[in-house]
């Protein structure tokens, strides 16, 4: 028994564990348990800088064999499964846990589908042939479900509609392993490989559009990304935190697989679209693009904090992608560092926002404010987190999108350069409506008497913090997996060290440009501490504006509409038009099942049956 | 040999004789189903569980084929004999008092005896028979509450039957015409006069024929409303395994005779129709028993369109398919004898009987094909059999197939859904875990074959190589035209 | 529109059909199991008649089938109709249907069953002579509407009647190892009792066919009668 | 290079930008006055200004950080001198580059932010909201400019960008090679600035509505620091990019002033744009020419 | 080829099952259904008897007719015999189940029958009567969470 045995062991005795457990009082610190044997069992597993290792157990399933194996590429993505596992758990755990079963909720119920969740993305990751991938991917598809489910009322249809996006996603999946069998004569991953490249650009066009939205469609790539944001949202906590970390990444993780590892960028560069200048690179790459804008500015729009973060991860996938399909050492690198750094951002921002909703009762935009004194350190979270998340330096946000910047504008791509900034730009104004509107500005009366986020809560939260700022200082580790991953898929590998990169166009150095930062910082303080007087400070509730008084029971705080200039203008632009074309394909469905059900509601529908005798004697004559 | 012979004929007897026993004592003509059917199961059991390395071929009357009418049981057959048995059993009415008790116990003899006659029967008419016999037992079957809808449907269901069965008749009168043999063995050995246009005219009419039971498109516009009228009981059967036996005789038509033609591709075609025509309305149907109804003619499309593929792929994808329907469609009805209402009336039954609601999510899942349940390998067997046949109307069966899947999920789940929304007041539904226990028993079936599915898989090929297997077929039956035959090249 | 469509469609269909039939070799068809029966028949079956011999023992399963189905009929619908008590409102015949229907019967009778006795030999067999037997039992009820036949004591016949047919098939299979092989001695080609078991089994037929179709007549006519 | 010598370097190349910071603000007022036909304010006015402002004795805070925010403004930009290379020092410009540099002027904008947040005044939310909007215009023509003297150079690397202007004269200069991505660049600038027709974000006319409503004492003197390291940091990052940087010493300061003189003198052309008139205009025009410069650069 | 006896029997037993589907398709009375059900039933049976048929034979009863003429098969006359009785059980449900609608609903037209139909099972099931709102059961499919706490 090897150690990815000992891993998707443990990974299912955890699922047992809180099958069987989940109700109890154990349940929380036995499952952390579970999740930490994982972690330990797949350092164990030493997949990402030594050989990959199979699992020694494998399956033959009508004649078709099933493995499992863990090479850099799945390491990279079990630890952040695991570790997103180990931290939702965790800050779910204490009187998080205790709130939400008085609420009437299930604790084992969410614990379950939690390590539903961890153990299909681990069974996912270890595919190596299309049988196990179809198979995790359809476990993960389930799990998901749900988990987004679980809660019921607006929920559970979120839920739905996510799994209508799912099956059909599933289904594209389906199809086109029954091409790739039908050419291949095998579904495992070599025998693929080989037989690609003697596919016509036809045959590779229907497997990008079968498989691109099948993988598509969990990544939330445009224009497949509308159920993502309302369901992430409106999973409880833990969860909620848990599916922005790692689950949509399990489409780029498919899409890393087939696109990078066995088509390979170059063969998408071949495949011209005929009548314009683009190719299948481009093509991907554009709506790369547009995923990260038009999710962006839908985020800045949003008046739930939940939502808001929701819509933004859907846009931060677009980074990775358009990342990874540059192509380029740093361009790949980037794409793949954001995962993790985008993945411990996000589940930071989400616990930072859970922790609020948690101690207010609402997450809504409008109804908060002023909580900076109430939360001091839910705010040091939602601060870094915000940071990270706009790309902004220090924090380990900013290394990744600067790598693909640079790769962006190495290659020479302006447009979709300035696509990416937009959505940078975008994310600021976002994230700073999100921090306004949570913790500065006026403090409701009713959020007077409001307390710090329970420890454990906290503990995750600040970990995580640290983690964000450590990343981006000192961001050679992460690098170090990213590097790998990239030799296991082929791809030009970065030149990285402890503070950042360096190639021919030069390079970066976060430690000096942090500690200069930081630096400046302090010498900020000591000029504005040093310099003047004491100040006075004004109670939270005292204020006034234009020279009257502002009365802490009338509401004048600036929430709504934050960027109503801005909105103004580019609100017509996109406005549902991604809802139009979801309601056109709903309303198609609807037309067609009426269209199907009017035969059953035919009187006398006998001359039907004539007419298929009748089309059966021209078919054989 | 009696394992042919008795399943057969026991019930008719039986049948016969229940009517005037009841006179005598009710308590005997109530146990008298039970014990014939029992019976028939022993019988047949052994055969199943351990198939003879031959198949059994019985020559009714001792007159050699093709004089005499042959009972041809391969594995196949033999199996869907004991579904027969064991699914007439399952499926009893083992409650009784209906005041037409022996009517009604006499009617699901005779078609227990049929449907073992349609697995079983090697011979052209006799299927045809046999298939009346199935036809006119389940008017008087769905017909069984008496109440004005089911009377109508029962009527509407009984018109395109019998105009079916006019059809059928047509194309066997003119195989008749062409061949002057009803014995399948016998059509087989030349069937080259057969490929040409009246031979497949002949096999056209029999499916148009055939296909009212088997629910192919545009003969299916009675399953809704007939199952919603029905007794759940019934309609579980009657979609559940008279359908595929009916498909059975075309399957039996198609690797003996029309193999190599253009009949696969009618099959393809309809079957994409159904599939399309039977899912996309379940979409929209608003109460459980039709929800499953039209859900139920969608699989059969399925099973249309893999029994259409070439080959013995084909075959095996068909009889996987088939059994699995068989398996899962059955249960949905079992539980639909309490979930006989609106669906929107079922909100929240999961509070009171979580576990049929467990069972529904199951049967759900296995039927819009989740690995690793059953359901996800007979798709895939589907699926790559499609896209290995390569043609324009494959294609578009692959495509079709994929998104009626998706559509099926949806509307499968949003029921799921709302079983566990949480409500006040949630419908009781269940009165005892009793009365879904023959979809418990077959939920746990499915739940083993999932775990034993290797094994479950070589029987099926083991039954496949039989069915699919012509000459086989052919020598089995005429041991001498096979000698004959080896001489000739 | 419809008629129009169907019209059209009829119209192709009978163009197709009409083109594929006058292809066929009409009136000269290959006789295949039809030759080795009208070889062979006469010795294996011992029946003149060919025809009750592929029906009683040839093809025996289909017309155990047959029989299953018209018991399904009736019994379908008995309970199609129900079973309530009788109103019947037709008024009793007048004397030239009593005194008709009063001398039709014994000549109905038999008649039907020297023709079901004789299926082995002339044209004719179980269910033409059933038919007739139904006939003789069903014209008294037209003529005395309220006197009806007792259902119960059809069901009775009918149900032993096939239990017989049956009986004869098991006690083949028992006696020879295959169910409905013709049993007893051939006898002489032409004579009344010759052809083995297949006179009884043409009873079993004629009395089945007769019980359930003068079932099936009575109940419709019931129906009819009655007010609801 | 040895240690000390950096960090002489970092510590005298934000104190430098400090005082010709306040030099360009002194410069600015004596424009203004001149085209407005003053006299103008005496030679250490900005000093004095700051002076007087920190030594205020009602500085009323809302809070902690409402302090850092103007900890992170001075900070941010005093961390980002460093990256801009001046005649003679790098500083550590060769570990940043050109858009870390961007974005490292970004930390100052968002301390201000929330330190106006957290005052709770709506006025200062409004002036914030309206100065991020601005900054969502001007970045997509800066950005665009940005691209494409990084690529025309191949390298984000301010030191190298300076290099090759530097190699062949004034032939050689960003202005003269691309120069609609100069004008562009000057468009953005003069949003970057926040100088009319795009200072409706700063509000300098109308006090009570605008990020500085809550700002007064050291927190204003904070600012005004700030100001001039925007001043300078957006003179020398435009220099640097199309004006072949600093020769010397001198040609440095003379092109360092005139670029930051030239928004001053546009700006009492024009009237004020409303925020929406600002993004269209900035999304139209400025990317317009910047991507038909870009177009140059790439062919 | 001239038009012969067989042919013209040929002719008429499609000519009776096509003018039985015809009235099969076309009619709505469920009792003209059912004669037009016989009409094709015979069409069928005379064209199942025919397949059998040789011209010149004598019927197959032996000795019946001289010996040495041929006998037409007697496989299709027996399976005639059986398709009849078939038939006649199939119609005499047929009627019956006509007899209890008729009383039930009044009316033996399709149509309204199925409107009947349609309306009892929809009253049965306690779902809305068909054809009234146009509604589908559950949410339309992939709509939007509707109650979204976001502006729109």
């Amino acid at each position: 028994m090897n150690a990815l045995d000992l891993l998707f062991l443990l990974s299912g005795a955890t699922l047992l564990c809180a099958l069987l457990f989940g109700r109890t009082r154990w349940a929380a610190p036995l499952l952390l348990l579970g999740y930490a044997a994982q972690f330990v069992a797949l350092l164990q597993t030493n997949a990402l800088f030594g050989e990959p290792i199979s699992l020694s157990w494998s399956l033959v399933v009508l004649d078709q064999p099933m493995h499992w194996r863990y090479d850099a590429l799945s390491w990279f993505f079990a630890l952040i499964t695991l570790g997103a596992g180990f931290l939702s758990t965790g800050y779910g755990s204490g009187v998080w846990m205790r709130d939400y079963e008085r609420a009437g909720h299930s604790a084992g119920v969410l614990h379950t589908a939690l390590a539903a969740n961890v153990f299909s993305m681990v069974l996912l990751v270890g595919a190596e042939d299309f049988l196990s991938l179809f198979l995790g991917w359809e476990l993960l598809n389930w799990a998901t479900f749900f988990l987004m489910a679980l809660r019921g009322g607006i929920a559970a249809r979120a839920a739905l509609r996510y799994l209508g996006y799912a099956f059909t996603g599933g289904m594209a999946i389906l199809g086109a392993m029954a091409l790739l069998y039908a050419q291949a004569g095998s579904l495992e991953f070599q025998p693929i490989r080989e037989s690609l490249p003697q596919m016509s650009d036809g045959q590779l066009w229907v497997l990008l559009a079968l498989l691109g939205s099948g993988f598509g469609i969990k990544m939330g790539l445009l224009p497949f990304h509308l159920w993502q944001a309302p369901a992430y949202a409106e999973t409880p906590g833990p969860g909620s935190a848990f599916f922005s970390a790692v689950s949509a990444r399990m489409g780029l993780y498919a899409m890393l697989v087939f696109f990078v590892g066995m088509v390979g960028l170059a063969r998408l560069v071949q495949m011209e679209i005929p009548y314009t200048f683009l190719n299948g690179r481009d093509l991907l790459a554009w709506i790369a693009v547009f995923t990260i804008i038009f999710p962006t500015y839908t985020a800045l729009q949003q008046q739930d904090a939940r939502y808001l973060l929701a819509w933004h991860g859907i846009g931060q996938g677009g980074y990775m992608v358009l990342g990874v399909l540059v192509g380029t050492a740093e361009g790949s690198a980037g794409g793949l560092l954001h995962i993790f750094n985008h993945a411990i951002t996000q589940v930071a921002l989400l616990m930072a926002v859970f922790a609020v909703l948690y101690r207010t009762g609402t997450t809504d935009l409008n109804r908060l404010g002023g909580l900076v004194a109430r939360m001091p350190l839910t705010f040091l979270t939602l601060l870094f987190g915000i940071i990270s998340l706009a790309g902004l330096p220090p924090m380990a946000g900013f290394v990744s999108k600067l790598l693909v910047y640079r790769a962006l504008l190495f290659e020479g791509m302006p447009l979709l350069f300035v696509g990416a900034i937009i959505g940078t730009l975008g994310t600021i104004l976002s994230v700073y409506k999100l921090i306004h509107n949570i913790f500065l500005g006026q403090l409701r009366l009713e959020h007077e008497s409001v307390q710090e986020a329970p420890l454990s809560m906290l503990i995750p939260m600040l970990s995580l913090s640290l983690l964000i700022f450590l990343a981006g200082y000192f961001p050679g580790p992460t690098l170090s997996w990213v590097a790998a991953v990239q030799a296991q898929l082929g791809l030009p590998v970065v030149n990285y060290h402890l503070g950042g990169v360096y190639d021919a166009h030069g390079g970066f150095n976060m430690i000096w440009i942090v500690s200069v930062l930081l630096a400046g910082f302090g010498i900020g303080a000591l000029v504005f501490f040093g310099l003047g007087g004491p100040s006075k400070r004004v109670h939270q509730l005292d204020n006034y504006a234009g020279g009257h008084f502002l009365y802490a029971e009338n509401r004048y705080q600036y929430s709504d509409h934050f960027y109503a200039g801005l909105m103004h203008l580019i609100g017509p632009w996109y406005r549902g038009s991604f809802q139009w074309l979801e309601r056109a394909l709903g309303s198609i469905v609807d037309f067609l099942a009426h269209f199907t059900n009017g035969f059953y509601g035919i009187a006398q529908p006998l001359l039907w049956s004539l007419a298929a005798v009748l089309g059966i004697a021209v078919w054989v004559f | 040999m009696l394992p042919l012979i008795l399943p057969v004929v026991l019930p008719l007897l039986a049948a016969f004789l229940v009517m005037p026993l009841a006179r005598m004592s009710a308590l005997i003509a109530r146990a008298l189903g039970p014990i014939v059917l029992t019976t028939s199961l022993v019988l047949l059991l052994p055969c199943c569980l351990d198939p003879p390395a031959q198949p059994l071929v019985l020559a009714i009357g001792n007159f050699a084929p093709p004089l005499g009418i042959v009972f041809y049981g391969d594995r196949l057959a033999l199996l869907f004999a004991n579904a027969v048995a064991l699914f007439f059993l399952l499926f009893w009415d083992w409650r009784g008092g209906n005041p037409q008790q022996a009517r009604q116990d006499a009617l699901m003899l005779l078609l227990a005896a049929s449907a073992t006659g349609l697995a079983l029967s090697g011979d052209l008419f006799n299927l045809y028979v046999f298939y009346e016999l199935a036809a006119v037992a389940s008017f008087g079957l769905v017909s069984l509450s008496g109440t004005g809808p089911a009377l109508v449907a029962t009527v509407r269901y009984l018109l395109v039957s019998a105009f079916g069965s006019v059809l059928a008749l047509a194309g066997i009168a003119l195989l008749y015409l062409q061949t002057g043999t009803l014995n399948l063995a016998q059509l087989g050995i030349d069937p080259e006069p057969l490929q040409g246009p009246a031979g497949l005219l002949a096999f056209g009419l029999m499916v148009i024929g055939f296909g009212v039971k088997a629910e192919l498109f545009p003969l299916n516009y009675w399953v809704p409303e007939v199952y919603a009228s029905a007794p759940a009981r019934i309609s579980a059967l009657l979609a559940g395994l008279i359908s595929k036996l009916a498909v059975l005789i075309l399957l039996r038509l198609l690797v003996l005779v029309y193999g190599d033609t253009a009949a696969p591709q009618i099959l393809l075609f309809l079957g994409i129709l159904t599939i399309f025509f039977g899912e996309f309305s379940a979409w929209r149907a608003q109460d459980f028993p039709r929800m499953i109804a039209f859900s139920s003619i969608g699989q059969l499309g399925l099973v249309f369109i893999a029994f259409s593929l070439s080959g013995s792929w084909g075959v095996l994808a068909g009889i996987a398919v088939a059994l699995h329907h068989l398996l899962v469609k059955s249960a949905l009805f079992g539980l639909a004898h309490r979930w006989s209402g609106s669906l929107q009336a079922l909100t929240g039954s999961a509070q009171r009987t979580p576990l049929a609601a467990a069972l529904f999510v199951l049967f759900a899942l296995s039927l819009i094909g989740v690995p690793p349940l059953p359901g996800f390998w007979t798709k895939i067997l589907v699926l790559a059999g499609l896209a290995q046949e390569g043609s324009a109307l494959a294609f578009t069966g692959l495509g079709a197939i994929l998104l009626v899947t998706a559509v099926e999920a949806h509307y499968l789940f949003r029921f799921a859904l709302q079983l566990y929304e949480k409500v006040e007041n949630a419908p009781a539904g269940f009165r005892s875990f009793w009365e879904f226990l023959p979809s418990l028993l077959l939920g746990a079936a499915l739940l083993a074959v999932t775990l034993r599915i290797n094994p479950v898989a070589d029987r099926l090929r083991a039954i496949t190589q039989q069915a699919a297997d012509r000459s086989f077929y052919i020598t089995q039956v005429f041991p001498q035209a096979a000698a004959h035959r080896k001489d000739q090249p | 529109m419809r008629n129009l469509a169907a019209v059209l469609f009829i119209g192709g269909l009978g163009f197709f059909l009409f083109v594929l039939f006058f292809r066929l070799p009409l009136g000269a068809p290959p006789l295949v199991a039809g030759a080795a029966i009208l070889e062979e028949g006469g010795e294996t079956v011992g029946a003149a008649n060919l025809v009750t011999a592929v029906l009683l023992a040839y093809r025996g399963m289909d017309t155990l089938g047959e029989l299953s189905i018209l018991f399904a009929a009736a019994t379908a619908v008995g309970l199609v109709l129900g079973r309530r008590q009788l109103v019947v409102s037709d008024p009793e015949g007048g004397f030239i249907l009593r005194a008709g229907s009063d001398l039709l019967f014994p000549l109905l009778l038999v008649v039907g069953l020297y023709v079901i006795l004789h299926g082995h030999l002339t044209p004719g067999g179980g269910f033409q002579g059933g038919v007739i037997l139904a006939a003789a039992f069903f014209v008294p009820v037209l003529a005395r509407p309220r006197r009806g036949l007792d259902h119960g004591l059809l069901s009775f016949v009918e149900g032993l009647a096939g239990a017989a047919f049956i009986g004869i098939g098991l006690w083949a299979l028992f006696a020879r190892d295959a169910f409905l092989e013709p049993l007893l001695g051939k006898g002489v080609l032409g004579h009344l009792f010759s052809a083995g078991t297949l006179p009884l089994l043409s009873m079993a037929v004629g009395l089945k066919v007769g019980a359930e179709l003068a079932g099936l007549m009575t109940s419709l006519m019931e129906a009819e009668g009655r007010e609801s | 290079m040895h240690w000390t010598h950096l960090l002489l370097e970092l510590i005298l190349m934000p104190l430098m930008a400090f005082f010709i910071g306040m030099g360009m603000v002194l410069t600015l007022r004596k424009i203004g006055a001149k085209l407005q036909r003053r006299i103008g304010p005496p030679f250490f006015q900005p000093l004095y200004d700051i002076l007087k402002l920190h030594a205020k004795e009602t500085q009323s805070s809302h809070g902690l950080i409402h302090e850092i925010g103007i900890v992170m403004a001075i900070g941010g930009y005093v961390a980002a001198e460093t990256l801009l290379p001046v005649p003679g020092m790098n500083g550590i410009a060769q570990q940043g580059g050109l858009i870390t540099l961007a974005y490292m002027t970004m930390i100052p904008s968002l301390g201000l932010a929330l330190g106006v947040g957290q005052c709770a005044n709506p006025n200062g939310s409004i002036g914030i909201s309206r100065a991020l909007t601005a900054m969502l215009a001007y970045d997509v023509p800066f950005i665009l400019v940005v691209f494409g003297t990084a690529y025309a150079a191949q390298s984000t690397n301010l030191v190298e960008i300076i290099a090759a202007q530097q190699s062949d004269g004034i032939a050689s200069w960003g202005l003269v090679q691309n120069p609609l991505l100069a004008l562009a660049g000057l468009l953005a600038l003069q949003g970057m600035l926040g100088k009319q027709p795009f200072e409706i974000y700063v509000a300098p006319a109308e006090i009570a509505t605008g990020p500085m409503v809550e700002m007064g004492g050291k927190f204003l003197g904070g600012l005004f620091i700030m100001q001039c390291f925007q001043l300078y940091t957006a003179g020398v990052l435009y220099t640097s990019l199309f004006l072949g940087g600093g020769e010397n010493w001198l040609t440095f300061l003379v092109k360092i002033f005139a670029v930051v003189s030239i928004p001053m003198a546009i700006a009492y052309l024009f009237p004020r744009f409303r925020t929406e008139d600002l993004v269209r205009f900035f999304w139209k025009w400025p990317t317009f020419l910047a991507l038909l410069g870009l177009a140059f650069v790439l062919h | 080829m001239a038009l012969d006896f067989v042919s013209i029997l040929y002719i008429g037993a499609l000519g009776l099952l096509l003018l039985g589907t015809f009235g099969l398709v076309t009619t709505t009375h469920l009792f003209r259904l059912i004669l037009a059900l016989a009409l094709a039933e015979a069409g069928v049976n005379l064209l199942l008897i025919l397949s059998g048929y040789r011209g010149g034979a004598q019927p197959p009863i032996l000795g019946f007719g001289p010996q040495d003429m041929p006998m037409v098969d007697p496989i299709p006359q027996a399976l005639v015999l059986t398709a009849i009785v078939i038939g006649v059980g199939v119609q005499a449900l047929a009627v019956a189940a006509a007899v209890r609608i008729y009383r039930r609903y009044g009316t033996l037209d399709l149509v309204a029958l199925k409107a009947h139909l349609e309306g009892d099972l929809a009253r049965k099931q306690g779902i809305a009567p068909p054809k009234s709102a146009e509604k589908p059961a559950g949410e339309r499919p992939l709509s939007p969470v509707p109650p979204r706490p976001q502006e729109p």
